[in-house]
C-alpha cells in the first residue's frame, strides 16, 4: 500500500492564498458593518462568515480531499443545528398568532433593574 | 481448531487475574462486564426506590415518607433509571460485549476511550447519586425551570453529574460509529451486518448528535442558577418554556437511544428462535436510521400544554406521528418473520414476545399522546407514566432481558436454569401489566403524576398497581439468583447453544482475549436459516 | 353526552369534552384493532409454527412488496386523520368564543387565586355560571403550575411572568375537581381546588357577596374564614402542630428565632410583615416558601387575619 | 492471527494496517467535532431567540464591544489556523524542525488571543458589564441588556475554554513531535489537533460578526 497515494499534500500556495482570502474577507466584513443596510447587515455578515467557514473547512480541514464521509458528517451536524434553531423559533416567534397577550412578558425588566 | 478443553481453559475471563487486570483492561468484553455490574447496581437502586414509591401510593396521605421525601424519591428513581440505567444499558453492556464480535473485529476502534467511558460513567453516577441523596434534589428528572432555579436543593451538582455522564454516552457513541465503519471483518458488507449492529449504529448517531445539547442545556441551567443569566428564569427576563425546548431537544431523541438497541435485540432473537430469515432486512435497517433522524424533529410533543405557540404544536404533532410509522414497520416485519418459522420458546424468546405485546400498547398510547387535543387531557397524568413505562420497561427492559438471556451463555460460557427463568419471566410480565395497565385508567380519569397524595376516588386502582410492583420485584429477585448462580455454577455450554448464524456464535464461549482464533471471512447473511443450520456447533448447509 | 364516564374517561362536563373523547375512543378502537393484528397474529403464528420435530430449513421469505406497502400506507392514512382531528379540537380549545366571562387565575405555591371583573375574588374555588363560556387568563407568581380540570378535558400551564389563556363552557351544574398538573414543589399534590358550576342566578349572588366579603361578620370570624379560603390552612395549623409553616396558635408573644440569627417576640406588626413580606424574616427550621400576599389581600383582610391570629392565643390557653 | 508482516510500533493490535488506523482516528475526531458543534448550537439558539425578541437592545448593547480588539483577535486566530495547517504540511514533508516552529507559533498566537480576551473581559468587568445578576452597567437602552452580556460571556467563555483545550492538545503533539514520535508515515495526532483547532477557529468566525459587528 502506498502511503503517498493516500495523503494529499496541499501546495503551500493554496494554503497561503486561502489565508490571504480569509484576511481580506475579515477586513471586508468589518468595513461593511459600519455601513447601514438595515436587516441586510445581518445577511451580509453571515454570508461572509459562511464563505470563510467553507474555506477553512475545505482547505485547512482538508474536507475537499479527504473521505467524503467527513463532509457528510459535518453537514449533518449543521443541519441539526438549524433544526434546533428553526423549530424553536416556530414557537418563540409565533406565540401571538392567536392571542397577543400570550407573547409578551408581564413585567418586561428583570428584577435586577428594580433597585 | 481448538478442542473443547482449551475453550474452557483460556478465555477473556481468566487469561489475566487480579483486580488490576480488570480495572485497567482494554478488552471490550471485560469493559462490558464492568458496565454490567455497575449498571445492574444502579438498576437495583432505581427499582428499590420504585417500590418505595408504590408503597407510599398504596393509599392517600402519608404511608411511609413525607411529601418532600416522596418528591426526592421519584426524582431519584427517574434520574437513575434514565441516566444511569436505560440510556447506557444496552449499548454499554451488550453492545460493548457483542458488537465487535458480531462484525468480526478484535476490539472496538478506541479501547482506551472505551475504558475512559466507564470511568466517566462511574464518576458521574456517584456524583449524581450522591447529590440526589444528600442534596435532596426534588425537581423530577426533567429539571424544569424556574422550579429548578429556585429550589434550594443541590440541583447544580446533580446537573453536573448528568453533564459528566453525557461524556460517557458520547464516547460510547463515537466508538461504535468508528468501529462499525472501519473494523468490519472481510466480507462483512453493510447489508450483511446483523440488525443489532444497525440499531447500535443508529443509536450512536443520536448519542453523538443529541447528548451535547443536553450538556449545554445543563450548563445553561447551572449558569442561570449561579449567575442569573436570564435565559430560563422569568425573574431574570428569561423564558421557562425555552428551557423545555432545550431539554426535550435532547430528551426526546434520548427515548430512541433507549428503544433502538432494544429493537435490534428483538430482531436477532425473533429470527434465531423462529429459525427464519428475517423479513424485510432492509426495511428494518433503514427504519432504524429513519427513526434516529426524525426523532430530532418532534420534541415539542412534550409541551403541548406548555404555552408554546399553536403553530409549533401543530408541526410537532404532525412530525410525531411520522415516527410512529417506522416503528410500526418493524413490528410488522417481526410478525412476518414468525410466519412459517420453526419457533421455540426459550427465555429470550419469551421476553421478545413480551416486548411485542407491551411495546405495541406503549406505542399506541404514544399515538394518543401525540394527538393534540387528547394530549391536553392526558398530559402530566398517570397515563403518561403508564405510556413511558410500557415503552421503557415493557419495551427496552424486556428487550434488554431478552438480550441478557440470549448472550448470557456466550458471556460466561455457562447457562442458566431455564425453569426458573421462565417463572421469573412470567412474574415480570404479569406484574408489569398489573402495575401499569391500571395506571392508564388512573391517568385517563385525571390522576396527575408526581402526586404524593391523592383524592379517594383513585385509591382502588393505586392499590392494585402497588401490588403489581411487588410481583415485578419478586420476578427480578428470582432472576438475580439464577443469573448469579449461572455465572459460577451454571451448566457449561458449547459455542452455539441457540443455533444462531451471527459471528459471535462462531467463537468459543466465553470468547478468548482476541475474540476469534482467526479473523472470520463472511460469506453468508446473518439470518440465512433457509440454507444453513447449526447443530452441536456444526454448520450444516443445504446442498444447492 | 354521557355524564358517567367510561372505563377510561371521567364524565364529560364541558362542551369540548365530547370532541376530545370521540378522538380518544377512535384511537382506542384503532389501537385495539392493530393490537389484535400484531399480537393476535403473533399468538397465532407462534402456535401454528411452533417447532415440530427436528430442525429443517425454513422458507426463504424476505420480502413482499404489497404487504409492505399496505402496512406502511394504512397507518400513514390513519395518523393523518388522527392528526387533523386532534389539531381541529386543539385549535378550538385555544380560540375562545367572542363573548366570554373573563376571570383571572393566578397560581402560586400552593393554591389558586381567582379574580373576577367586579373585584370579587376567591381561593381554590372557581365559581362559574352554567352554559356560559368562561375564559381564564392564567399566570403564576412563582414557578410553573398547570390548570387542569379532568372533567372539562382542559389543561393549560400557568407560567410566571407570562399570560396563557384557556376557556371552557360547562353545560351542567356541579362541582368538579381542579388539579395542579405541573410539579411545583412540596405541596404540589395538595394544590387542588374545585370548579363550582352554578346557575346564573346563584353566580350573580355569589359575585355580589364576594365583592364585599366579610359583611355581617365580626373581624375575628372573617379572619377565620380567610384563614381557610386564602389557603393559610395548607401550611399553618391552629392546633399547635408544625406543618410547612409554623403553627399560628400561640404566635403572639412567642419569641421567634430567624435564620439570620436574629430573634423577636411576635407582635401585630410582625404578623403583618410576615404576610406581606414573608421572606424578610424567615423562621428557623422552615424554608422560605411562603408566598407574598402583597396585592392579594386587602388591608381589611389583613386586619381580620391579624385579629384572628391574636384570638388563637386566647383559645389556646 | 496471520498478519505477521511488519507491524509498526504505532499500530494498535486490533487494526490490521496503518491506513485503517489513521482513517479511524480521523473519523473519530470528526464525530467528536460535531459533538462540539452541537454543544455550541445551544448558545447560538440562545442568541437567535433573544436577538429576535429584543433586536434593539442587542444593537444598542453590541456597540459596547470593542470592534478593533475583536478584529485583531479574528486575524490572530485565522493566522494560527494557517500556521497549524502548515505545520501538518511540514510533517507530511518530514520536516520536523519546521513543524516544531510552526506549532510553537500557533501556541503563541493562541496565547495572544487569550491575552486580548483578558483585556476585553477586564474592561467589561470594570464597567459592570457582567453577565446576569452581576450586571450593574446603566448606559444601555432597551429591555434586559444583561442578557446580551450573558450571551456574550457564555459564548466567548465557552469558546475561550476551547482555546485552552486546543492549546493543551497542541502542546501535547508538540511534545511528541520534539520526542520524535511522528514522521511522514504517522502524524495523525497532529492532524487531529489541527482539526480541533480549526473548529475553534470556525466557531469564532461566526461569533465575531454576531457579537461585534451586527448593527
Ligand atoms: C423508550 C422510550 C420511548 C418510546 C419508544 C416512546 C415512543 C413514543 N412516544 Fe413517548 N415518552 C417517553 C418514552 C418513549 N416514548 C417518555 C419517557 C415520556 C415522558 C417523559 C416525561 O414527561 O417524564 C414520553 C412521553 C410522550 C409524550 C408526551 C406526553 C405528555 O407529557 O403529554 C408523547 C406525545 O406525543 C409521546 C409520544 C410517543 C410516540 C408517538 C411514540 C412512538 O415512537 C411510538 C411508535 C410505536 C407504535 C405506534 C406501535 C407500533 C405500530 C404499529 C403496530 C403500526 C400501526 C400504527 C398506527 C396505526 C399508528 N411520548
Ligand atoms: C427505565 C426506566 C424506568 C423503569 C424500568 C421504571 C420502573 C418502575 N417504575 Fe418508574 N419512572 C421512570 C422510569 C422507569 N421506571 C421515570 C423516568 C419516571 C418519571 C420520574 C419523574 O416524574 O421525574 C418514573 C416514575 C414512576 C412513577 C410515578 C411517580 C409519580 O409521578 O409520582 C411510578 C409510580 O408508580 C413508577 C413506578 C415504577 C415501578 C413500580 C417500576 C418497576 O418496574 C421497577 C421494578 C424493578 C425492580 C424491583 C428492581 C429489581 C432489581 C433487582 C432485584 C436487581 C436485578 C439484578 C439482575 C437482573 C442481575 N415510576
Ligand atoms: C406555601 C405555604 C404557606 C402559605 C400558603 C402561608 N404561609 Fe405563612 N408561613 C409559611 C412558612 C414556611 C413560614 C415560616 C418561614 C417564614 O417565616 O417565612 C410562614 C410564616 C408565617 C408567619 C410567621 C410565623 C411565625 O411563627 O413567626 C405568619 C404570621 C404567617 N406565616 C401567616 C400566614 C397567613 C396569614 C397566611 C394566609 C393568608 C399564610 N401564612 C399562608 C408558609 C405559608
Ligand atoms: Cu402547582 Cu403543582
Ligand atoms: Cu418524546
Amino acid at each position: 500500500m502506498s502511503i503517498k497515494a493516500h495523503h494529499h499534500i496541499t501546495p503551500l500556495k493554496t494554503y497561503l492564498s486561502v489565508g490571504v482570502a480569509l484576511m481580506v474577507l475579515t477586513i471586508i466584513t468589518v468595513v461593511v458593518s459600519f455601513v447601514h443596510f438595515g436587516a441586510f447587515n445581518l445577511i451580509i455578515a453571515m454570508v461572509i462568515a459562511s464563505i470563510k467557514a467553507v474555506l477553512v473547512a475545505l482547505f485547512f480541514m482538508h474536507l475537499l480531499y479527504d473521505n467524503k464521509l467527513f463532509m457528510a458528517i459535518f453537514s449533518i451536524s449543521l443541519i441539526f443545528v438549524s433544526v434546533f434553531i428553526i423549530l424553536t423559533m416556530f414557537d418563540t416567534m409565533q406565540r401571538d398568532s392567536i392571542d397577543e397577550v400570550k407573547a409578551k412578558p408581564i413585567k418586561k425588566n428583570a428584577i435586577i433593574y428594580d433597585k | 481448531m481448538s478442542g473443547n478443553k482449551t475453550e474452557v481453559e483460556k478465555n477473556y475471563l481468566n487469561d489475566q487475574k487480579g483486580i488490576k487486570s480488570w480495572l485497567l483492561t482494554l478488552d471490550h468484553k471485560r469493559i462490558g462486564i464492568l458496565y454490567l455490574y455497575s449498571i445492574m447496581f444502579f438498576f437495583f437502586i432505581g427499582g428499590m426506590s420504585a417500590l418505595l414509591i408504590r408503597l407510599e401510593l398504596i393509599r392517600p396521605q402519608e404511608v411511609i415518607v413525607g411529601a418532600d421525601t416522596y418528591n426526592q424519591l421519584f426524582t431519584l428513581h427517574g434520574a437513575i433509571m434514565i441516566f444511569l440505567f436505560i440510556i447506557p444499558g444496552i449499548p454499554a453492556i451488550l453492545g460493548n460485549f457483542v458488537l465487535p464480535l458480531m462484525i468480526g473485529a478484535k476490539d472496538v476502534a478506541f479501547p482506551k476511550l472505551n475504558l475512559a467511558s466507564w470511568y466517566v460513567y462511574i464518576f458521574g453516577s456517584l456524583f449524581a447519586v450522591y447529590s440526589l441523596v444528600t442534596g435532596a434534589v426534588d425537581t423530577g428528572w426533567t429539571f424544569y425551570t424556574p422550579y429548578s432555579t429556585s429550589t434550594d436543593t443541590s440541583v447544580v451538582s446533580m446537573t453536573l453529574g448528568a453533564f459528566i455522564l453525557g461524556f460517557s454516552s458520547i464516547f460510547t457513541g463515537i466508538n461504535f460509529i468508528v468501529t462499525i465503519h472501519k473494523l468490519r471483518a472481510p466480507g462483512m458488507t453493510w447489508f450483511k451486518m446483523p440488525l443489532f449492529v444497525w440499531a447500535s449504529y443508529a443509536t450512536a448517531i443520536i448519542q453523538v448528535l443529541a447528548t451535547p445539547v443536553l450538556g449545554i442545556t445543563l450548563l445553561l441551567l447551572i449558569a442561570e442558577r449561579l449567575l442569573g443569566i436570564g435565559i430560563f428564569d422569568p425573574a431574570m427576563g428569561g423564558d421557562p418554556v425555552l428551557y423545555q425546548h432545550f431539554f426535550w431537544f435532547y430528551s426526546h431523541p434520548a427515548v430512541y437511544i433507549m428503544i433502538l438497541p432494544g429493537m435490534g435485540i428483538i430482531s436477532e432473537v425473533i429470527a434465531v428462535f423462529s429459525k427464519k430469515k428475517i423479513f424485510g432486512y432492509n426495511a428494518i435497517a433503514f427504519s432504524s436510521l429513519g427513526i434516529a433522524l426524525v426523532s430530532f424533529l418532534v420534541w415539542g410533543h412534550h409541551m403541548f400544554t406548555s404555552g408554546q405557540s399553536e403553530f409549533a404544536a401543530m408541526i410537532f404533532s404532525f412530525l410525531t406521528f411520522l415516527v410512529g410509522i417506522p416503528s410500526g414497520i418493524k413490528m410488522f416485519n417481526w410478525l412476518a418473520t414468525l410466519y412459517k418459522g420453526s419457533i421455540t420458546f426459550e427465555t429470550p424468546m419469551l421476553y421478545a414476545l413480551s416486548f411485542m405485546f407491551l411495546f405495541a400498547i406503549g406505542g399506541f398510547t404514544g399515538i394518543m399522546l401525540g394527538a393534540l387535543s387528547v394530549d391536553v387531557h392526558l398530559h402530566d397524568t398517570y397515563f403518561v407514566v403508564a405510556h413511558f413505562h410500557y415503552v421503557m420497561m415493557g419495551g427496552t427492559v424486556m428487550a434488554f432481558l431478552a438480550g441478557l438471556h440470549y448472550w448470557w451463555p456466550k458471556i460466561w460460557g455457562r447457562t442458566y436454569n431455564e425453569f426458573w427463568a421462565r417463572i421469573a419471566a412470567f412474574l415480570i410480565f404479569v406484574g408489569f401489566n398489573v402495575t401499569f395497565f391500571s395506571q392508564f385508567i388512573l391517568g385517563a380519569k385525571g390522576m396527575p403524576r408526581r402526586y404524593y397524595t391523592y383524592l379517594d376516588q383513585y385509591q382502588p386502582l393505586h392499590a392494585f398497581s402497588s401490588v403489581g410492583a411487588f410481583v415485578i420485584g419478586a420476578g427480578f429477585f428470582i432472576m438475580a439468583f439464577y443469573l448469579i448462580h449461572a455465572m459460577v455454577r451454571g451448566k457449561r455450554i458449547g459455542r452455539n447453544p441457540w443455533g444462531a448464524l451471527t459471528l459471535e456464535w462462531t467463537t468459543t464461549s466465553p470468547p478468548s482475549h482476541h475474540n476469534f482464533e482467526e479473523i472470520p471471512v463472511v460469506k453468508n447473511g446473518p439470518y440465512d436459516f433457509d440454507r444453513i443450520r447449526v447443530e452441536n456447533d456444526k454448520w450444516i448447509y443445504k446442498e444447492e | 353526552m354521557d355524564t358517567t364516564g367510561t372505563l377510561f374517561l371521567p364524565p364529560a362536563n364541558s362542551t369540548i369534552a365530547p370532541e376530545v373523547d370521540a378522538l380518544f375512543q377512535f384511537i382506542l378502537v384503532t389501537s385495539i384493532i392493530f393490537f389484535l393484528i400484531v399480537v393476535g397474529g403473533t399468538a397465532y403464528f407462534i402456535y401454528k409454527y411452533r417447532k415440530k420435530g427436528k430442525d429443517g430449513f425454513t422458507a426463504d421469505i424476505s420480502e413482499n412488496r404489497t404487504l409492505e406497502i399496505i402496512w406502511t400506507v394504512i397507518p400513514i392514512i390513519l395518523v393523518f386523520i388522527i392528526f387533523f382531528w386532534g389539531f381541529k379540537t386543539y385549535l378550538k380549545m385555544h380560540v375562545p368564543p367572542a363573548e366570554t366571562i373573563q376571570i383571572k387565575a393566578t397560581g402560586q405555591k400552593w393554591f389558586w387565586q381567582f379574580d373576577y371583573d367586579n373585584g370579587a375574588s376567591s381561593t381554590n374555588d372557581l365559581v362559574v355560571p352554567v352554559g356560559k363560556p368562561v375564559e381564564l387568563l392564567l399566570s403564576s407568581q412563582d414557578v410553573v403550575h398547570s390548570f387542569y380540570v379532568p372533567n372539562f378535558r382542559i389543561k393549560m400551564d400557568v407560567l410566571p411572568n407570562r399570560y396563557t389563556v384557556t376557556w371552557f363552557e360547562a353545560p351542567r351544574q356541579g362541582e368538579y375537581d381542579l388539579f395542579c398538573a405541573e410539579f411545583c414543589g412540596t405541596s404540589h399534590s395538595k394544590m387542588i381546588g374545585k370548579v363550582k358550576v352554578v346557575s346564573e342566578r346563584e353566580y350573580n349572588e355569589w359575585l355580589e357577596a364576594s365583592s364585599n366579603p366579610g359583611e355581617g361578620l365580626s373581624l375575628e370570624e372573617y379572619g377565620a374564614k380567610l384563614y381557610q379560603s386564602k389557603a393559610c390552612v395548607t401550611c399553618h395549623s391552629i392546633d399547635g402542630s408544625p406543618n410547612i409553616g409554623p403553627t399560628l396558635s400561640g404566635l403572639i408573644g412567642r419569641t421567634e428565632q430567624f435564620t439570620d440569627g436574629s430573634s423577636l417576640s411576635a407582635d401585630e406588626n410582625y404578623i403583618r410583615e410576615s404576610i406581606l413580606n414573608p421572606q424578610a424574616k424567615v423562621v428557623k427550621g422552615y424554608q422560605p416558601v411562603m408566598p407574598t400576599y402583597q396585592g392579594i389581600l386587602k388591608d381589611k383582610e389583613i386586619d381580620a387575619l391579624v385579629t384572628y391570629i391574636k384570638s388563637l392565643n386566647k383559645t389556646g390557653e | 492471527m496471520n498478519h505477521t508482516e511488519t507491524h509498526p510500533s504505532f499500530l494498535a493490535h486490533h487494526f490490521s494496517e496503518s491506513e485503517q488506523q489513521r482513517e479511524s482516528a480521523k473519523l473519530g475526531m470528526w464525530i467528536f467535532l460535531i459533538t462540539e458543534v452541537l454543544l455550541f448550537s445551544g448558545l447560538f439558539t440562545f442568541y437567535a431567540i433573544y436577538r429576535s425578541w429584543y433586536p434593539d437592545m442587542f444593537i444598542n448593547a453590541h456597540q459596547h464591544l470593542n470592534v478593533a480588539l475583536g478584529t485583531l483577535n479574528t486575524i490572530v486566530l485565522i493566522t494560527s489556523s494557517l500556521t497549524i495547517a502548515l505545520a501538518i504540511r511540514s510533517m507530511q514533508l518530514n520536516n520536523r524542525r519546521q513543524t516544531i516552529i510552526l506549532l510553537i507559533t500557533t501556541l503563541a498566537l493562541a496565547a495572544i488571543f487569550l491575552v486580548v480576551k483578558y483585556f476585553e473581559y477586564s474592561h467589561k468587568f470594570h464597567l459592570g458589564q457582567l453577565p446576569g445578576k452581576f450586571y450593574t452597567f446603566t448606559g444601555i437602552k432597551g429591555t434586559n441588556p444583561h442578557v446580551f452580556f450573558s450571551v456574550y460571556f457564555m459564548l466567548t467563555g465557552l469558546h475561550g475554554i476551547h482555546v485552552i483545550a486546543g492549546m493543551i492538545a497542541i502542546g501535547w503533539v508538540l511534545r511528541r513531535t520534539i520526542n520524535n514520535h511522528f514522521s511522514a508515515e504517522y502524524y495523525t495526532p497532529i492532524e487531529n489537533a489541527g482539526l480541533y483547532w480549526h473548529l475553534v477557529d470556525l466557531v469564532w468566525i461566526y461569533l465575531f460578526p454576531l457579537l461585534y459587528l451586527i448593527g
